[in-house]
């Protein structure tokens, strides 16, 4: 029955800032958002989409999707209804691509509507969503936390410039979700009281949830699983240790699920070399003296024990991997090859490669180039461990390392000024994770085409962080493009996948990361998803009895 | 002045010691004087030479630690303070003894009116309500010569000039009828005109209200000017005691005649060379055993070396009573 | 007579007040208000007054520690005032000066051979064991033991400090030595050890002095001649016996009788002078004669005129009303006495 | 005393605009991004056009200048609407945190009273201790009270905060259960139970701020009262006959407690912003949190906006601090 | 009784009588062997106990066994995460500590000294110091020093190897933004020497203002700068531990106290003593440094040495 449950208290430390998530993109405040503003449809824990706002989802084979892939028809469901009441309309579908496609509204969600052509509302409750071309995959507009759908009479004004300015709308959107606002503390704490007009006249069961943001992984853990203070914490990623130590007190268990987001050491194919001149580092002018050997980059792989990183590292919120898409299952290559470290087969593989140490300094070298490496990442205590661990074992190869740490605004900045991005790599291999929203592979994979490589014509604004550029790949994807159908899509990624890794490493995959948070055991019907929000079934929540 | 009347204090073997890192310094040595009601006893002696601890010994002014009075008593009205708890002793101090300090520049607290700091012992010791302190501080104001004193009372210190201040203090010591004054060096942070003008005050409020002061100068000068009695004090010890002209007149001490003498005079003949007292002074460390002046006395014989002089009589009279004098030689030439 | 070392005309220094809003000047301390003396080689000038009558600064100023307000100080031929800072600092060896407190004025921090050797350092160009000769010689000009070259001023007693600080003044050999009160924080005993220190030098190397003091007996003792200064100006300027016989000035008269006498006889006897109130602020002094707020003998036109230093008898100089017509009339002013006039041009 | 205040501000002007260019320029050279917490799933066309919806793309003396103008002009015209219910403001462009999209002020709003609360609390509670500490440490000095005050307040500010803050929170929050480890913002005080429940969250973050607080104030305190205890006044009122406790409570408390009383005042501006690590510790979404966690995602107008209102609020003590030295000492004339 | 003369032939400088009225505190003499010992356990102990702060068992399986032991003979204070030894890493730590806290604290006391003479001495460029100094003081420390970080990490980085410019840069960061106080008394204290009358007596010999700076003034505002030194140092010690408690200090594979503090922090429920550990150094070094301090000020005040 809604509102029997009370109160249910949820920690988010990173703070959540606007409810609008085609302003900020960040998880937590897509997730928060997500328990007000829905989208047409959704994902479940398997990635499978199901309808939210919509009747059903619309396939080839039920006529929602056009036969040649250009246009998708969107039934919304009969008597939706707004919080404040008002009835949910094609118009506020079609309204919401018109606000994330303004083009002063800087809108973080601009991806998802790329390559519409048009919206069209034949009626109040249909949709029609036609494509510049085919679009073998023609479920991103309106789909998952990311995309939901804006109510067109709140946010009329608020279109274009004025969009950040829309403070009011922003903080208390109007919506369809379990829950309406009821007050706003930025970067602090968001009041939810259950939404009376929603469409599930029995849920949610709780009548309040409080998101409190702030403080670390450690506290949010520690309020849910020792101090029994909040109910529910997002993104708990705490050491093995403390988790096993938690875990115990039985107040509370961590809950998993495994996604696309992938721990990996990126290989740098040019030179970051400081010598060379600015603009000149890290281009393809000038190729990497030592990891354009894919003997190397081989060994650097097979040097690192996954394994011993996950159990340092990450515990149950990991699994050693050696694939960059390592979900859903259709698009997951079985790769296992490297996750026996193997320090004996690295040096063989090294010294038969030219790679000998001829000057007696434990550093491997050839053609008076010695293999030196500098390791960078962002400054994260997991991540400083890893840094540890793989220098150790790439020393042991006969690798030198130097490391450096960046501070994550830097790193993740993009500030073409900066010489610390990622993007700008002036390192020769870096570490972090990446992952790709909903299921569709394809976006991902284009990021490692050859006109996508970083550098100063484009501002350093390129995805292509390698640098990597192989006209069999960059066919591949395009052949991914046209193709339709879940298996052959599948296939194609894998392909890919193994392209990018096996075959040349230039992705050294290390950990499948999953999302970990941590539950109460007086909170019941939780489930964990890592292709949607966590928030995504809040409306089924209850208190354990 | 009564010569034979009860003395108001009469202070017996006075020993004080400071406990410091370097030892015990004695700095006060059996200091034994009385004072008479009315009269005025002179105190001389050179820098370090006991006369501030003695006078701050009486009324227990001194901090503890390191100060610590030894020895003797301290008799006012039959009591002796010596032995009187605190709180006893703050009952004395303002209402029986006043005090009047050196350096009227930081002798006033900085941060509260004139009115407040004179009326403060009035309302403790009298028992006077503020309004009637408020009345009686304006007349203190008025008497030691502070025109407009009522309005004066609301000024700050800092708003007097030094003269001014030092009129303040006598006030404040004045302001409970003590029987005793202890004037520390009054005016020797002051100008000459206006040392005069606070000498002039002074006797002239000893004639109307006739309390009996004890005056600590380095100036002979004044001494010459106002005492009826003089004590020396070198040392930590008094060296000689006299009525003020017997001791102008007949100095018997090699300490005082050298003190006489070193000093111009502003009317008679100008020497050729001052007179000098060669050396240092004492360090006052540990128990005496020798004459303090020993070192600097041009007439220093064995006997000096070796034994404190007592303080002797030479006219006659008791000593304290006439003029003594503590020294084994003697001016007549035989030794005594 | 001798010619004048040391010739003062018009000496004003003015310190400046700043206030209001914007810091702007708004008046002046008028520390120094045209002061004009002589000093004759080889003499002693005793300087007196009241505490904060300027004194010090007539002192300072003479050595142009303070950049003067208006004026000229001619030391030796030499206007100090307006000599550039290369020349004044070769001018430097010629005048000294002994300060009045021996601690505050010795760097604690040095040793006594270091301090007396100071200006050596500035001023020769000497080898090392040049000056540690030359600084052994000053410590026995000024009897202190050469054993002390190596301690620090505070193990030292007052008068041994005193000493440092004389040996410091003549190290240069100057001509003309400024003694800013320097015996005024001895101890009596003491003070004399000094005083006659100073006197045997004076004989000995003929040096000149300003002798600054609020002693009066000392002053009488070792000066010439007596300036008493009040408020920034020259109220009387005599020679010594002629002043402490008879002071001209009302402000000297009450001076001097309010310097109490060790003599109990004497002392019953004297009838004091006792000025009313306080010294009026040099900032804001009042109109007409300095000294007219306290004047026991004052008159009307005191409070209007300002009255000049003028020569009323042989050698005396008064700025007083009351002896106006003597001025002029009963002292028939002879050349000699128009030569060394010691009425500044400007005024 | 009134023309002295009138020209402090004057030149607090110019100092102030130069402190907020500085600021400006700095925390703009910083080579943060506000992009940083953007998920790499966001291709950098889309990056590209958030940066210039934020107007962050702008050179920055414009940005500098259009800062200048919200902060002294369109901000204070909102408060003044937000007050009287107005309308001058008519809609203007407020300072907008990058990050949320939010007002900066109306952020600081939200924030300022948890910091106040609790740091205000702290900095109150060690002002009270730390008064008779002083005294008493100075009247006795050398006693073993003195030497065991000196003792506490040299531990207090040489064991860093945040070291003292998660020994606390481990001591007694996790393994006690006696207070809460998570600030609640949004508890109200309206009976017995919340405001027990306030006691409980602020107990923690207060003893430990207090507690440093108290160390520095109690050696300033200490050491000025030491200080008067050696003039020559305390010996004219206790020659008086005063009372040994109206001698130091009133002769010479006064006067130590003009330096002290200005040391505090000074200290004050930290009750705004210096707590920025324990705020962190506690998880108390005070300014120093906002602050730091703006600088994180290089948020740069409020991280601006609030460095610089730190910097007014420390000139702005410091200037108390100098009117308040006047007032308590009337020695003290300016001008 | 003595007598008169003080001619005691042993000539002791100043310095004598400080040390012997510092010996007098107890507390400044205990925090004076506490910090030798610490700065003996710092920088003579790597000599004594050669393990490699970073040393990690390559070997999977004996890391594993390596990892967060408890104190032992083989690692007295036990290992960390990654199984290094915390002695060795707590030794290392103190010698970057150490080191931070006395550069950093010379550069701001050398800064201080300049600002606060200059102004002190020449009037004229008093008002534009002393506002530099306002400036400096009313600018917030942390996002200035958060700032200062972010701006010239990897310019000194890249110049001087990523250790050394960071120290560099911490150093020069912490100096530059806490110089203010020191200037501000040394400033107050030249004002007074300026008036005081050994000053002048140099002046009427005709040194020159440079010599007077330096042979007059410097060495006798020596003992504020000396008090204000030893607070520095401690200040400077704790700003570090700050930056890295907020992340921004020395590279995470850098041992320093603060670093230490701050990843033992994140394990502080289940290994308590990775915080213990270097928390207590940190507050031990700190306390040391302000009772030496204290035991300096009370040394070089002449009005209490003489009690
Ligand atoms: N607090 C103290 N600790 C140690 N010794 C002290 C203390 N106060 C005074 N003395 C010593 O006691 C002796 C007498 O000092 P006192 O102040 O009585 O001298 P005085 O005759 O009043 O000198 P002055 O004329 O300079 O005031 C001196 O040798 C002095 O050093
Ligand atoms: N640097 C200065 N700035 C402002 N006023 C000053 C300065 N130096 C001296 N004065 C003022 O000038 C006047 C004369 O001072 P000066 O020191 O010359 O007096 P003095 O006669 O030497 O007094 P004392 O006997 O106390 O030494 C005083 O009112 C003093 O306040
Ligand atoms: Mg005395
Ligand atoms: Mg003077």
């Amino acid at each position: 029955e809604r509102g029997a449950d009370g109160e249910v208290k949820v920690f988010y430390y990173q703070a959540v800032s606007t409810l609008n998530a085609y302003l900020s993109s960040g998880t937590k405040d897509v997730e928060a958002g997500s328990l007000v503003l829905e989208p047409l449809a959704g994902f479940d824990q398997d990635g499978q989409m199901f309808p939210r706002l919509a009747a059903e989802i619309p396939t080839v084979e039920n006529g929602g999707v056009s036969a040649d892939l250009t246009s998708i028809t969107w039934k919304l469901k009969e008597g939706l209804v707004w919080s404040d009441g008002t009835p949910v309309t094609s118009a506020d579908v079609k309204f919401t691509w018109e606000y994330c496609t303004h083009p002063e509204g800087g809108c973080a969600q601009g991806a998802k509507y790329e390559g519409i052509k048009s919206i069209d509302t034949p009626d109040d409750l249909t949709v029609v969503i036609t494509f510049e071309g085919p679009k073998p995959y023609p479920y991103q507009p309106f789909t998952g936390g990311t995309a939901p759908i804006l109510q067109k009479a709140q946010f009329e004004a608020c279109l274009g410039a004025a969009a950040a300015s829309c403070v009011e709308q922003n903080s208390k959107p109007v919506g369809t979700g379990p829950f309406i606002v009821t007050d706003f503390k930025v970067n602090d704490v968001v009041t939810f009281e259950a939404n009376p007009n929603y469409r599930d006249p029995a849920k949610p069961a709780f009548a309040k949830v409080t998101l409190k943001g702030g403080g670390d992984a450690l506290a949010a853990a520690s309020a849910v699983m020792e101090t029994g203070e909040f109910d529910y914490a997002w993104n708990t990623q705490i050491n093995p240790e403390q988790q096993a130590q938690m875990e115990a007190g039985g107040k509370g268990s961590f809950v998993n699920a495994f996604g696309t987001l992938v721990e990996r050491i990126e290989i740098n194919m040019t030179n970051p070399d400081p010598a060379l001149p600015e603009g000149e580092r890290s281009t393809v002018k000038h190729p990497h003296p030592i990891l354009t050997d894919a003997n190397v980059r081989k060994a650097l792989s097979m040097a690192i024990d996954r394994q011993t990183l996950v159990d340092v590292g990450y515990g149950g919120a990991g699994r050693p991997t050696c694939n960059l898409v390592p979900a859903p299952a259709f698009q997951a290559s079985d790769n296992t090859g490297c996750l026996t470290q193997d320090i004996e087969g690295a040096k063989a593989l090294l010294e038969g490669a030219g790679w000998t140490d001829s000057d007696g300094d434990g550093i491997r070298d050839k053609d008076g180039k010695k293999l030196s490496l500098v390791y960078q990442t962002t400054v994260n205590p997991v991540r400083q461990d890893f840094q540890a661990l793989i220098k150790g074992w790439w020393n042991e190869i006969g690798v030198e390392v130097e490391l450096k740490a960046i501070d994550p605004s830097v790193f993740f900045g993009g500030d073409a000024a900066s010489p610390d991005t990622f993007q700008k790599f002036y390192a020769d291999v870096e570490m972090y994770a990446n992952n790709f929203d909903g299921t569709d592979a394809e976006p991902y994979m284009s990021q490692y085409l050859c006109d996508k490589i970083p550098g100063p014509e484009n501002q350093w604004q390129g995805e292509n962080i390698n640098r990597f550029c192989d006209p069999a790949y960059d066919a591949m994807v395009k052949e991914l493009s046209t193709t339709s159908g879940i298996d052959a899509r599948g296939a194609l990624v894998m392909k890919l996948n193994d392209m990018l890794t096996k075959d040349s490493n230039i992705v050294i995959p290390l950990v499948d990361r999953g999302r970990f948070s941590a539950k109460s055991n007086t909170l019941d019907g939780f489930v964990m998803n890592s292709w949607d929000t966590e928030l995504w079934n809040a409306q089924d929540w209850t208190r354990a009895k | 002045m009564p010569d034979g009347a009860a003395p108001v204090l009469d202070v017996r073997g006075l020993k004080t010691v400071f406990r410091t890192r370097g030892g015990e310094i004695h700095a006060v040595n059996s200091v034994s004087f009385h004072l008479r009601p009315g009269e005025l006893l002179g105190v001389v002696g050179e820098s370090g030479s006991g006369k501030s601890v003695t006078m701050m010994s009486l009324i227990g002014l001194l901090p503890s630690p390191p100060a610590e009075v030894r020895a003797g008593e301290v008799l006012l009205g039959g009591r002796d303070l010596l032995k009187l708890q605190p709180r006893e002793l703050q009952e004395v101090r303002g209402a029986k003894v006043g005090f009047v300090f050196q350096d009227p520049m930081t002798s006033l607290n900085p941060v509260f009116t004139v009115g407040n700091q004179i009326m403060e012992p009035l309302m403790k010791h009298m028992g006077m309500s503020k309004a009637q302190a408020e009345t009686r501080a304006a007349e203190l104001l008025a008497l030691v010569g502070i025109p407009d004193a009522k309005k004066r009372l609301k000024s700050y210190p800092h708003q007097f000039s030094g003269g001014m201040r030092q009129r303040v203090m006598i006030a404040i010591a004045l302001a409970c009828d003590p029987d005793v004054l202890i004037a520390d060096e009054p005016t020797t942070a002051l100008d000459v005109t206006i040392q005069a003008q606070i000498i002039e005050l002074v006797k002239e409020l000893r004639q109307k209200l006739g309390m009996a002061i004890v005056w600590i100068t380095h100036d002979l000068g004044v001494i010459a000017g106002i005492a009826d009695r003089v004590m020396v004090m070198y040392g930590g010890q008094v060296v000689e005691q006299a009525p003020v002209r017997e001791l102008f007149s007949n100095p018997q001490h090699p300490y005082t005649r050298a003190l006489l003498k070193t000093v111009p005079s502003l009317t008679g003949e100008r020497a050729a060379r001052l007179e000098v007292i060669q050396g240092q002074p004492p360090i006052l460390a540990g128990e005496p055993v020798a004459c303090p002046f020993r070192a600097r006395c041009a007439h220093a014989f064995d006997r000096c070396h070796a034994e404190n002089p007592l303080r002797r009589a030479i006219d006659g009279r008791p000593v304290g009573q006439g003029h003594d004098v503590a020294c084994h030689w003697s001016a007549g030439g035989a030794h005594g | 007579m001798k010619s004048p070392l040391v010739q003062v005309r018009g000496l004003k220094m003015h310190f400046p007040i700043h206030a209001g809003l914007l810091r702007r000047k708004v008046g002046a301390v008028k520390a120094v208000d045209g002061v004009s003396f002589d000093i004759f080689e080889g003499e002693t000038l005793g300087l007196v007054g009241e505490s904060g009558c300027g004194k010090s600064t007539v002192g300072r100023a003479l050595l142009r520690l303070y950049e003067l307000t208006e004026g000229s100080v001619v030391i030796d031929g030499e206007d100090i005032a307006t000599l550039a800072p290369d020349a004044l600092r070769k001018k430097r060896p010629t005048m000294q000066m002994v300060f009045q407190d021996p601690q505050a004025s010795l760097n604690p921090r040095m040793t006594v051979a270091a301090i007396i050797g100071e200006p050596l350092d500035e001023h020769t160009g000497w080898d090392a064991a040049k000056k540690t000769a030359r600084v052994y010689e000053l410590m026995d000009q000024v009897g202190l033991n050469r054993r002390f070259a190596n301690r620090y001023p505070h193990e030292f007693s007052g008068g041994q400090r005193q000493r440092i600080g004389i040996a410091r003044a003549l190290a240069l050999n100057p001509k003309f030595i400024v003694c800013d009160e320097p015996i005024a924080a001895l101890d009596v005993s003491i003070q004399a050890q000094v005083v006659n220190l100073l006197e045997d030098l004076q004989d000995r190397l003929g040096l000149t002095y300003l002798f600054i003091s609020h002693d009066l007996s000392m002053v009488r003792h070792i000066a010439d001649r007596v300036a008493v200064m009040y408020l920034g100006q020259i109220a009387e300027l005599s020679p010594r016996e002629a002043l402490y016989a008879r002071p001209l000035h009302p402000y000297a008269e009450a001076l001097l009788s309010a310097v109490p006498e060790p003599d109990p006889t004497m002392e019953s006897r004297r009838q004091r002078i006792i000025l009313k109130g306080d010294v009026p602020s040099p900032a804001n002094p009042p109109k007409g004669c300095n000294f007219c707020t306290r004047c026991p003998k004052v008159m009307a036109v005191c409070r209007e005129v300002e009255p000049r230093l003028a020569e009323v008898e042989p050698g005396r100089f008064v700025a007083c009303h009351l002896f106006d017509n003597n001025a002029g009339g009963q002292a028939s002013p002879g050349a000699e006495v128009r030569e060394h006039n010691q009425q500044g041009e400007q005024r | 005393m009134l023309s002295f205040t009138l020209r402090r501000l004057l030149t607090a002007i110019p100092t102030l605009l130069l402190i907020s260019l500085v600021i400006f320029l700095l925390v703009d050279l910083a080579p943060g991004s506000p992009m940083s917490d953007i998920p790499l799933t966001v291709p950098p066309e889309v990056r590209q056009k958030m940066i210039a919806a934020m107007g962050a793309d702008q050179p920055v003396f414009v940005r500098y200048l259009l800062w200048l103008k919200q902060f002294f002009w369109v901000e204070p015209l909102y408060g003044i609407d937000a007050l009287f219910g107005t309308d001058f403001a008519q809609g203007a462009q407020r300072i907008i945190s990058w990050q949320s999209k939010a007002p900066v002020f109306q952020i600081i709003g939200e924030r300022l009273p948890q910091t106040l609360t609790v740091v205000g609390t702290a900095y109150l509670i060690g002002v009270l201790i730390a008064l008779p500490i002083g005294i008493y440490s100075a009247y006795r000095q050398y006693s073993w009270f003195d030497q065991a005050g000196t003792f506490f307040a040299m531990a207090g500010f040489s064991v860093p905060t945040f070291f003292t803050g998660n020994v606390l929170i481990l001591i007694f929050a996790v393994n006690l259960g006696w207070f809460p480890t998570i600030y609640d913002t949004n508890l109200e005080v309206v009976d017995w139970a919340s405001f027990k429940a306030m006691l409980a969250q602020m107990a923690l973050p207060v003893t430990v701020l207090a507690l440093f607080n108290a160390a520095e104030i109690s050696r300033y305190t200490r050491s000025s009262v030491l200080e008067n205890l050696g003039q020559d006044y305390v010996r004219t009122a206790r020659a008086k006959g005063m009372g040994e406790g109206k001698v130091v409570l009133k002769h010479v408390l006064r006067n130590s407690l003009i330096p002290v009383v200005t040391v505090i005042a000074l200290g004050l501006p930290t009750v705004f912003g210096g707590a920025i690590v324990t705020e962190q510790i506690f998880k108390i979404n005070g300014i120093g949190a906002a602050l730091i966690g703006a600088i994180h995602v290089s948020d740069l107008p409020t991280v601006q906006t609030v460095t610089f209102i730190f910097a007014v609020l420390i000139v702005m003590f410091n200037l108390i601090a100098d009117i308040l030295y006047g007032i308590l000492d009337p020695r003290i004339r300016y001008d | 009784m003595t007598d008169t003369t003080i001619q005691t032939d042993k000539p002791r400088g100043p310095w004598g009588d400080v040390w012997a009225q510092f010996r007098k505190h107890k507390g400044a003499m205990a925090a004076l062997v506490m910090l030798g010992t610490l700065a003996v356990f710092c920088l003579i102990g790597p000599l004594v106990w050669r393990i490699d702060p970073n040393f990690i068992e390559t070997d999977t399986v004996k890391m594993f066994k390596m990892r967060n032991q408890g104190p032992s003979f083989a690692h007295p204070l036990g290992t960390d995460q990654l199984g290094r030894d915390m002695l060795a890493r707590m030794m290392f730590g103190g010698r970057i500590s150490l080191a931070v806290g006395t550069v950093a604290m010379l550069v701001a006391i050398f800064i201080g000294t300049t600002v606060g003479v200059l102004a002190g001495y020449f009037r004229r460029i008093d008002g534009l110091l002393m506002r530099l100094t306002d400036l400096f003081l009313a600018l917030p420390l942390l996002p200035l020093l958060l700032v200062m970080m972010f701006l010239f990490r990897d310019t000194v980085a890249g110049i001087l190897g990523p250790r050394l410019g960071t120290f560099l840069l911490i150093v020069m960061a912490i100096g530059l933004t806490s110089w203010m106080h020191a200037a501000r008394i040394v400033r107050g204290e030249v004002l007074a020497l300026k008036e005081r009358e050994f000053v002048l007596a140099a002046r009427s010999i005709g040194t020159p203002s440079r010599r007077i700076i330096i042979r007059h003034i410097l060495p006798n505002v020596l003992s504020p700068v000396l008090v204000a030194a030893t607070l520095g140092i401690a200040a400077a010690i704790i700003t570090e531990s700050v930056l890295s408690f907020l992340g921004l200090g020395f590279p995470p594979d850098f041992p320093t106290w603060g670093r230490l503090l701050y990843d033992g922090i994140a394990e502080i429920r289940t290994y308590p003593e990775r915080v213990i550990w270097p928390g207590i150094a940190i507050s031990l070094t700190v306390l040391s440094v302000n009772y030496i301090g204290d035991g300096l000020r009370d040394a070089l005040d002449p009005r209490i040495r003489g009690r």
